[in-house]
């Protein structure tokens, strides 16, 4: 679905994404980890249009979409959330999401002036799915909260929220599981798996908790300094030497045993 | 809704106090003015309400919006056209082409030196061409009786119709403008309308075939339907309509004049917040909102934020052209030394803010309110000094204060507008 | 029994409309971590704000070594030794990562090139970045960014919200190490987690908070072990 | 009974700091006449209205307030020819209320409509360019390089002096305006000096951008004297700039009468300048209403303003400043009077100055008059 | 050819006066820039304040004159000066206290701050005039000139002659050794640091420690001796006048927007390109390029690339150009 083929994105002189290839394939649920600072969130704006590259080139389908503008990409399918939260703060929670469907009749003047049964229907569908977004989100009790006014782990709902507005082709996940609740992210976990064997959604998924990125992804891709240092299955990536020794630390492998004995 | 009932029943008081303890006449003329203003906060609340775009140039399209009336409602001057009318048309399409023809061979030259000297030849040399064409025709037209003339003259149809001319105009302006400052932000982006719109009153002041630059037009016709006093109170029926009625003609003839364009201004105003509250209650509404909030995220969302910001910059500007056009037609003058920034930019924004930016009725309450006060205080100012200052005695100093409270207006406005602020910092009718 | 070293007590109180926190207590003894979980939304950085002073309270009080602080303003607060790291916009984007931590240490009057080279230690990628504006981080290094600026203030009692969210496994697992290590020198720690069970596995006192509400209260042992907590909020 | 006198200037905005001279001239007069106890139409008294000089809409309602509210039965003003444009068409014609200008010098009020209500006290600025060109052709100057500031006044004064100078064969290097109010001249003086000529042209405001382009010219030695229009005319230019200006010269509307002495006199007395740029004609645009309405035994406009051409033209006794008294006495006898006032007002065509003018030179640090003409 | 002659008249029309002039810009920018890099609103009232400072001077000024108080070459009001800040100062911290800690507390919008600016600047316009009367004031007394024209002539047998003025050379110094002292203070020192935390994150800088009271306070104070500062000197150089007081607010923000906003350097540079580029478009270059080509190719026309009509025109379309490629300025200004 997305080729990445030597990507470079530098700022002055510092390289945060250093020639990075890689492929995300059709229907996969992709994880990508790495240090603090490898260039996941990089790679992610490169792709999604927000940051141009240095060099190197995009593919979607086999199309070069590099340096396509956001709003281009969002219509050809590819979504993304942010990893520091973008809410759309004066606007309510059911807004947030209302606004999100692409190509909206009453979006062009002439329907909002002369055309209102045409929009109302329309509005009447969108709200419904978004009412429907924000109960499966558990957050129905703030549709009508302001968006700047929720807690920090209700913003991140909502943006993954708004990945499910629409029929997405690829969907990029930048740490949606940063605090949020883990009761919570294991169902959101159940949604991401179901998104994608019911309606074919393809995922990139960036995240720090192993748990997470176990149960859901194959391939993972590991990145550092910029640069891909692994990939492969779970279990491959979480015994690569280099892995361990730049990202998950002995530490983890403690807690994993720890784990095991809990039961 | 009570509250924002009680607030419009206000301001409609203080009109109706003018008019009892002033005049009538004084009341209908700042309600004019009032309403044209209301307009023009309209236009500013469009486009920084909905879109958080800080445009400081209402000055500039107010003015293309004057320009519209004389270019549509005075007569033609012959003897210009015959001495370089043609001329002037050349120059300014060679003008035209050259900028076009640069900016093509921008586009299409690849990156590098011959692009950069390339397209720098062809705006150098488009630039002497035009000169070399464009300045004789304008001496020529200049030189035709420069006391009255020395313009082309306009095309000498009815001054109703340069208000839609006049926010075509604006609107024209505005594209362009925009496309070259929408890229910026916040105060960048003010400054940069800012400087436009001194650019644009650069040009109607020192281009004198055009309207005559700052020697001004004077006594263009009026807009249809509105008539004339002196031919009301020359007409046998009005005045026995008056008198029967126990009128004095004379004041009758003013105030059914004014009340002409209160009904004019009052349709135009109407149409505007009809249209511009169906906008904002709309899904189209809701995407500017977003555009506002959060540009990045709008686009993530498959908003095309370049384009939604032009087509409200747009909008909003056609708006303010109008209300120009309508001011100008009104006085029956265009004066472009008459255009400052304090008066028809900022003036302008703080009716928005007072109002409550975000909030067409607020901006409509702004415009009125402010309008009213910005007109008034100009005898209340005095008045209030000359209470103050009763208690001293004579000397030096009363003389001087006394003297001094002309500029009292500006000294209550400041207050009046902290005062409000103050008590409701977003605006008397905040957004919701 | 003594009072703790902070408590906010039977806090009451939101953010001008209906109330978030109901009668919530929480608290933390002299050296020990005290560690507050529950869903999102649940009132967890409410709480937070409330004990450091930046909401209004409508009931109950905070008391800080038995001295009673409600009236007090947040920055008093840091004058009488509390450091606080807030969940969102807690660096200064537009200052480098060493201005960052001097404003840390802006109360201090003695010398703190001691704790910089401390949270250089602690942080090493941080001393790479020292020279750039902290706004161009990645979203793991302004975390570090934060609780390194809170630790340059050496405060009695230091308040983290989520200071593990966004940082990857290696650097979190130090961070809660750092975090033991620093409640050893007799610094009380409070700290919302979402890494919850981490969480609780090293603190002396466990909260669960929902609906503004203490729910559970108990050690962090214990907590781990309830089978309802653990299915409820910590993700089975 | 009250018989109330508007005065419309800009008191606020680009003339505030030229307008109270203005104003007190006005007043003087009425005060002059109140004094004498000869006005038999009432007690006169005067109501101030602000034109901002630039803004036509707060004109207009300052007018409107003027005559509908206040009742005034004429109007000393507008100031600036735009404003004053508007408020004819918009206030004055249409409530019939007459109105003498001190200061609009516009050629296009002269043909405006005006139901024979408006008249002007200034002289339109095609006969100041003539008279400018006469003065320097005299004097053998033969290129001159022009400022002028950028309102109709000075454009049109521009406009009518280059005409009438290249008609006697003279030259003007560059003609270029400048902005009254602004910070910095550096630019345009540097393009005047470039363009170079025997002496600099200034047609502008004594206390505004004129001033700041005489300053910054003597300052970088771009030009060392300068013709100054009548706008410019002043002590407090002398005062500001000092001994460099001597040797510039200028004309002013004047005749050989004392008249324009007196008034300096009596207004330095009365605690303002009265040598301030329009304040004569100020002055006697007030004394020409109140003469009138005493003509007319009305204050009705319709009435007064039928009166003013009479009163103001020869033959007559003449009338100068102080004289207001003694004018009113010969109304009221029957006699005809020829008002001179101030200004030596004498007034053609549609009712505006006809511009007779007192040539003089700056000879060390004083104003002398050289000739009339 | 004359290459000399034809620097001299390059110098004393155009360099000189444009130094001159873009270093009063950079002195009222400077003011400017301050207040919206720690306060981050636009304040309107900046002109106003510069005239209030200034007006305060030369009151005391006159007083000194009175007793016979002078200042040998240099002008009396450099003496009277820190009155004037002091003055100001006061006045600035009142108005704080009165009028904009309000807003702070409410965290309003950064554009109701420019309104309420936009209010105190009617109010302060206000003041002033009913102090000191709308009328043109001239203060300056001492020297005048440091060369002028007439003895440059004399001295070098040159054609042209070379004008500088003593406020020129002061204006010039003091507005890049101003520059320096802000950018160390911003940059280097803990209260400067302090202000920059304050404006970055008002919350944050409050979980510091840091006193938010005091940093306003300083940087009112810092502001008004700016604004009384580039009052002064201009006031000096041309003469005071509140209208034109007023009007000067035009060119500072621009000068300040093109530098890029809570950029010290940014201003000076900003006040620069303001400066010369009024200057120079418009300049007629017909006496340069006489002196510089042979007698028989001299110009008939002035070699004017723009009249003078066009001067405010060309200096902002060349910030609009400059903010088209650099869209925050040119020392990468903040935006609120
Ligand atoms: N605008 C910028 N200017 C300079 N450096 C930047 C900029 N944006 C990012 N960087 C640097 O690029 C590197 C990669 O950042 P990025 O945000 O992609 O990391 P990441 O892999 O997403 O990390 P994390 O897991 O912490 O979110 C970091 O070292 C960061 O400091
Ligand atoms: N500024 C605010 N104004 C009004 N309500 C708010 C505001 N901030 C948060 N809330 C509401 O208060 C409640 C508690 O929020 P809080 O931020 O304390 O949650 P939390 O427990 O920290 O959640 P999370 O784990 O997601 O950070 C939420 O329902 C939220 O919607
Ligand atoms: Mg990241
Ligand atoms: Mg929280």
């Amino acid at each position: 679905m997305i080729v990445v083929e030597n990507l470079h994105r530098h700022f002055g002189g510092f390289r945060a994404v250093d020639g990075a290839s890689l492929e995300i394939r059709t229907g996969s649920i992709t994880g990508l980890i790495g240090p603090n600072g490898a260039g996941k969130t990089t790679l992610f704006n490169v792709i999604a249009g927000r940051l141009p590259p240095t060099s190197g080139r995009v593919l979607m389908d086999g199309e070069d979409i590099t340096g396509l503008p956001p709003h281009e990409l969002f219509h050809k399918g590819l979504l993304r959330t942010f990893q520091i939260a973008h809410e759309f703060g004066s606007m309510t929670c059911l807004e947030n999401l209302m606004m999100v469907p692409a190509r909206q009749k009453g979006e062009t003047l002439m329907n909002a002036w002369f055309n209102r049964a045409a929009v109302a229907e329309e509005e009447e569908r969108i709200r419904q799915k978004a009412k429907d977004v924000l109960e499966f989100l558990t957050i129905s009790h703030l549709s009508e909260q302001k968006a700047g006014q929720i807690s920090g782990g209700q913003k991140k709902l909502l943006e993954l929220g708004r990945t499910m507005m629409v029929d997405a082709k690829i969907v990029f996940l930048d740490e949606v599981g940063a605090g949020v609740n883990r009761t919570l992210l294991n169902t959101i976990g159940d949604a991401i798996v179901r998104l994608n064997k019911e309606r074919g959604y393809t995922f990139c998924v960036i995240e720090h908790d192993m748990d997470f990125i176990a149960r859901l992804c194959d391939p993972v891709i590991c990145m550092a300094e910029g640069k891909v240092l692994a990939q492969g299955t779970v279990d491959q990536v979480k015994n690569d030497e280099r892995v361990i020794e730049a990202y998950l630390g002995t530490g983890l492998k403690n807690k994993v045993k720890e784990e095991a004995a809990h039961g | 809704m009570n509250r924002n009932l009680a607030l419009f029943a206000g301001v409609a008081l203080l009109f109706v106090l003018t008019g009892v303890f002033q005049s009538w006449n004084l009341a209908l003329s700042i309600l004019n003015l009032s309403l044209i203003s209301a307009i023009m906060a309209l236009g500013v609340n469009i486009q920084w309400g909905y879109a958080g775009l800080f445009n400081t140039g209402i000055m500039g399209f107010a003015a293309l919006g004057g320009l519209a009336v004389v270019l549509v409602s005075t007569q033609p001057v012959v003897e210009g056209w015959q001495a370089g009318g043609t001329g002037i048309l050349a120059g300014l399409f060679l003008g035209a082409a050259s900028i076009a023809a640069a900016i093509f061979a921008y586009n299409r030259l690849p990156k590098g030196r011959v692009r950069t000297w390339g397209t720098l030849a062809i705006v150098v040399g488009g630039f002497f061409l035009f000169r070399a064409v464009f300045d004789p025709a304008v001496t020529a037209v200049e030189a035709f009786n420069p006391a009255t003339a020395g313009n082309l003259g306009g095309l000498g149809l009815p001054a109703t119709l340069a208000w839609p001319v006049g926010g075509l105009l604006a609107a024209g302006a505005a594209w362009a403008i925009g496309k070259i400052a929408l890229g910026l932000r916040s105060d960048y982006l003010a400054i940069a309308t800012l400087g436009i719109a001194e650019i644009v009153i650069a040009v109607m002041k020192n281009e004198d075939w055009l309207a005559r630059g700052v020697k001004n037009i004077i006594d263009m016709p009026r807009p249809w339907p509105v008539p004339y006093e002196v031919q009301l109170q020359q007409s046998a029926g009005f005045v026995d309509w008056a008198t029967r009625w126990g009128f004095d003609p004379a004041t009758a003839s003013s105030i059914v004049v004014k009340l002409c364009y209160v009904a004019m201004f009052g349709a135009v105003l109407l149409a505007v917040i009809w249209l511009s509250e169906r906008a904002l209650n709309s899904p189209w509404g809701r995407m500017m909102r977003a555009i506002r909030d959060n540009e990045v995220s709008a686009a993530a969302m498959g908003k095309n934020v370049t384009r939604r910001h032009l087509q409200v910059f747009i909008l909003g500007s056609a708006v303010v052209g109008i209300a120009g056009a309508m001011y100008t037609s009104m006085n029956g003058m265009l004066a472009p030394g008459e255009y400052n920034p304090l008066r028809f930019t900022f003036l302008i924004w703080v009716m928005v803010i007072v109002g409550g930016s975000g909030n067409n009725w607020g901006a409509v309450l702004g415009g009125l309110l402010i309008g009213w006060l910005w007109l008034i205080v100009e005898s209340v100012g005095p008045a209030v000094m000359g209470a103050l200052v009763a208690g001293l005695s004579d000397g030096p100093l009363k003389t001087h204060l006394i003297d001094a409270a002309q500029h009292m207006r500006l000294l209550t406005m400041g207050v009046v507008l902290l005062l409000v602020l103050r008590f409701s910092p977003r605006g008397l009718i905040p957004e919701k | 029994m003594a009072e703790p070293f902070l408590i906010g007590e039977a806090m009451t109180g939101g953010y001008g409309g209906a109330d978030i926190l109901h009668s919530c207590t929480i608290a933390v003894e002299k050296g020990q971590i005290a560690v507050i979980v529950g869903p999102n939304g649940a009132g967890k950085s409410t709480a937070m704000k409330a004990v450091f002073g930046m909401l209004k309270l409508r009931a109950g009080h905070v008391k800080l070594d038995g001295e009673d602080i409600t009236a007090l303003t947040p920055q008093a607060r840091v004058a009488k030794g509390m450091g606080f790291v807030p969940q969102t916009h807690n660096i200064f984007t537009s200052m480098t990562v060493e201005e960052n931590l001097e404003m840390g240490a802006f109360i201090r009057t003695d010398d703190f090139a001691d704790t910089m080279a401390q949270v250089y230690d602690l942080f090493p990628i941080l001393k790479q970045k020292r020279l750039q504006p902290a706004g161009e981080l990645s979203g793991g290094q302004r975390q570090q960014v934060a609780v390194g600026r809170a630790l340059m203030t050496k405060p009695k009692v230091l308040m983290l919200d989520e200071p593990t969210a966004g940082v990857s496994p290696i650097v979190m697992d130090e961070l809660f190490d750092r975090i033991i290590e620093v409640a050893r020198t007799g610094i009380s720690i409070l700290m919302v987690e979402q890494n919850a069970r981490q969480a609780l596995e090293i603190a002396d006192k466990g909260y669960v908070l929902v609906q503004g509400a203490n729910r559970f209260t108990d050690t962090g042992k214990a907590l781990l072990a309830d089978p309802e907590v653990r299915r409820s909020f910590l993700g089975g | 009974e009250d018989v109330k006198l508007g005065i419309l200037l800009g008191f606020t905005g680009p003339l505030e700091s030229t307008v109270p001279d203005m104003a007190k001239g006005a007043e003087f007069a009425v005060k002059e006449v109140n004094d004498s106890g000869k006005f038999t139409l009432g007690t006169v008294t005067t109501v101030n209205g602000d034109t901002t000089c630039v803004d036509a809409a707060a004109a207009t309602a300052a007018a409107e307030r003027l005559v509908t509210s206040d009742g005034v039965k004429a109007i000393v003003g507008g100031d600036c020819s735009g404003v004053t444009g508007a408020v004819l068409q918009n206030v004055a014609r249409p409530n019939g209320i007459g109105m003498i200008s001190p200061s609009a010098t516009s050629p296009a009020l002269s043909t405006a409509e005006d139901d024979g209500l408006f008249f002007r006290t200034a002289p339109s600025d095609a006969r100041q360019g003539e008279i400018m060109a006469d003065i320097l052709s005299e004097k053998g100057i033969k290129s001159v390089a022009v400022t002028y500031t950028n309102n109709d006044y000075g454009k049109g004064l521009a406009d009518s002096f280059g005409a009438a100078f290249a008609a006697k064969g003279g030259s003007v290097t560059i003609s270029t305006p400048h902005e009254d109010g602004k910070a910095d001249y550096s630019a345009e003086v540097a393009s005047l000096a470039a363009a170079g000529g025997e002496m600099l042209i200034v047609a502008g405001y004594v206390d505004q951008g004129g001033k700041g382009v005489i300053q910054a010219s003597l300052d970088s030695g771009a030009f060392s004297s300068f013709y100054l229009v009548d706008g410019m005319y002043g002590d407090s230019l002398i005062e500001a700039i000092g001994e460099p200006l001597n040797g510039s010269f200028g004309a002013v509307p004047g005749t050989d009468s004392p008249g324009a002495a007196a008034y300096e006199e009596a207004a330095k007395a009365a605690g303002f300048d009265g040598s301030n740029a329009f304040s004569k004609e100020s002055y006697d645009a007030a004394a020409l209403i109140l003469l009138s309405m005493a003509a007319a035994n009305s204050t009705n406009s319709k009435d007064w303003s039928a009166k003013v051409m009479d009163l103001a033209n020869a033959p007559g006794e003449p009338i100068l400043p102080g004289e207001l008294g003694k004018a009113l006495e010969l109304i009221a006898a029957g006699t005809d009077i020829d008002y001179v006032g101030a200004s030596a007002v004498e007034l053609v065509g549609a009712g505006e100055s006809a511009g007779a003018y007192r040539e003089y030179e700056i000879k060390e640090g004083k104003i002398e008059t050289v000739k009339f003409r | 050819m004359d290459i000399l002659n034809a620097l001299v008249a390059f110098l004393n029309f155009v360099f000189v006066p444009a130094l001159a002039y873009g270093s009063q810009l950079a002195l009222g920018a400077l003011g400017v820039t301050l207040i919206y890099g720690i306060l981050r609103f636009s304040n309107f009232a900046h002109g106003d304040t510069m005239a209030f400072g200034t007006m305060v001077t030369i009151l005391v000024t006159w007083w000194m004159q009175s007793v016979g108080i002078t200042f040998g070459v240099l002008p009396t009001a450099l003496l009277a000066l820190p009155f004037g800040i002091a003055a100001t100062a006061a006045f600035a911290l009142g108005t704080d206290r009165v009028i904009y800690r309000f807003y702070r507390k409410q965290k309003a919008a950064p554009v109701i701050l420019v309104m309420v600016s936009l209010g105190v600047m009617f109010v302060m316009n206000g003041i002033v005039r009913l102090i000191i009367g709308v009328e043109d004031q001239n203060f300056a007394d001492g020297g005048r000139f440091l060369i002028s024209a007439g003895d440059f002539k004399e001295m070098t047998g040159l054609a042209e002659g070379l004008a500088i003025k003593g406020t020129q050379a002061v204006t010039v110094v003091t507005a890049i050794v101003v520059m320096g002292l802000l950018f160390w203070f911003l940059q280097k020192t803990r209260t400067g640091k302090s202000m920059r935390a304050f404006s970055d994150n008002e919350d944050l800088a409050l979980l510091s420690g840091i006193n938010p009271d005091r940093v306003v306070q300083i940087t009112w104070i810092i502001a008004a001796a700016l604004a009384t500062i580039a009052g002064v000197l201009y006031g000096l150089d041309k003469s005071f006048k509140p209208f034109t007081y007023f009007q000067l607010l035009l060119p500072i923000f621009a000068a300040a927007i093109v530098g890029g906003l809570g950029s010290p350097i940014g201003a000076i540079a900003g006040g620069f390109v303001i400066a010369f580029s009024e200057v120079m478009v418009t300049y007629a270059w017909k006496k340069v390029v006489t002196y510089l080509v042979p007698e028989s190719m001299a110009p008939d026309g002035l070699v004017q690339l723009m009249t003078t009509d066009y001067k405010f025109a060309v200096s902002f379309a060349i910030l609009i150009l400059v903010l088209i490629f650099m869209p925050t300025g040119l020392f990468k200004g903040k935006s609120v």
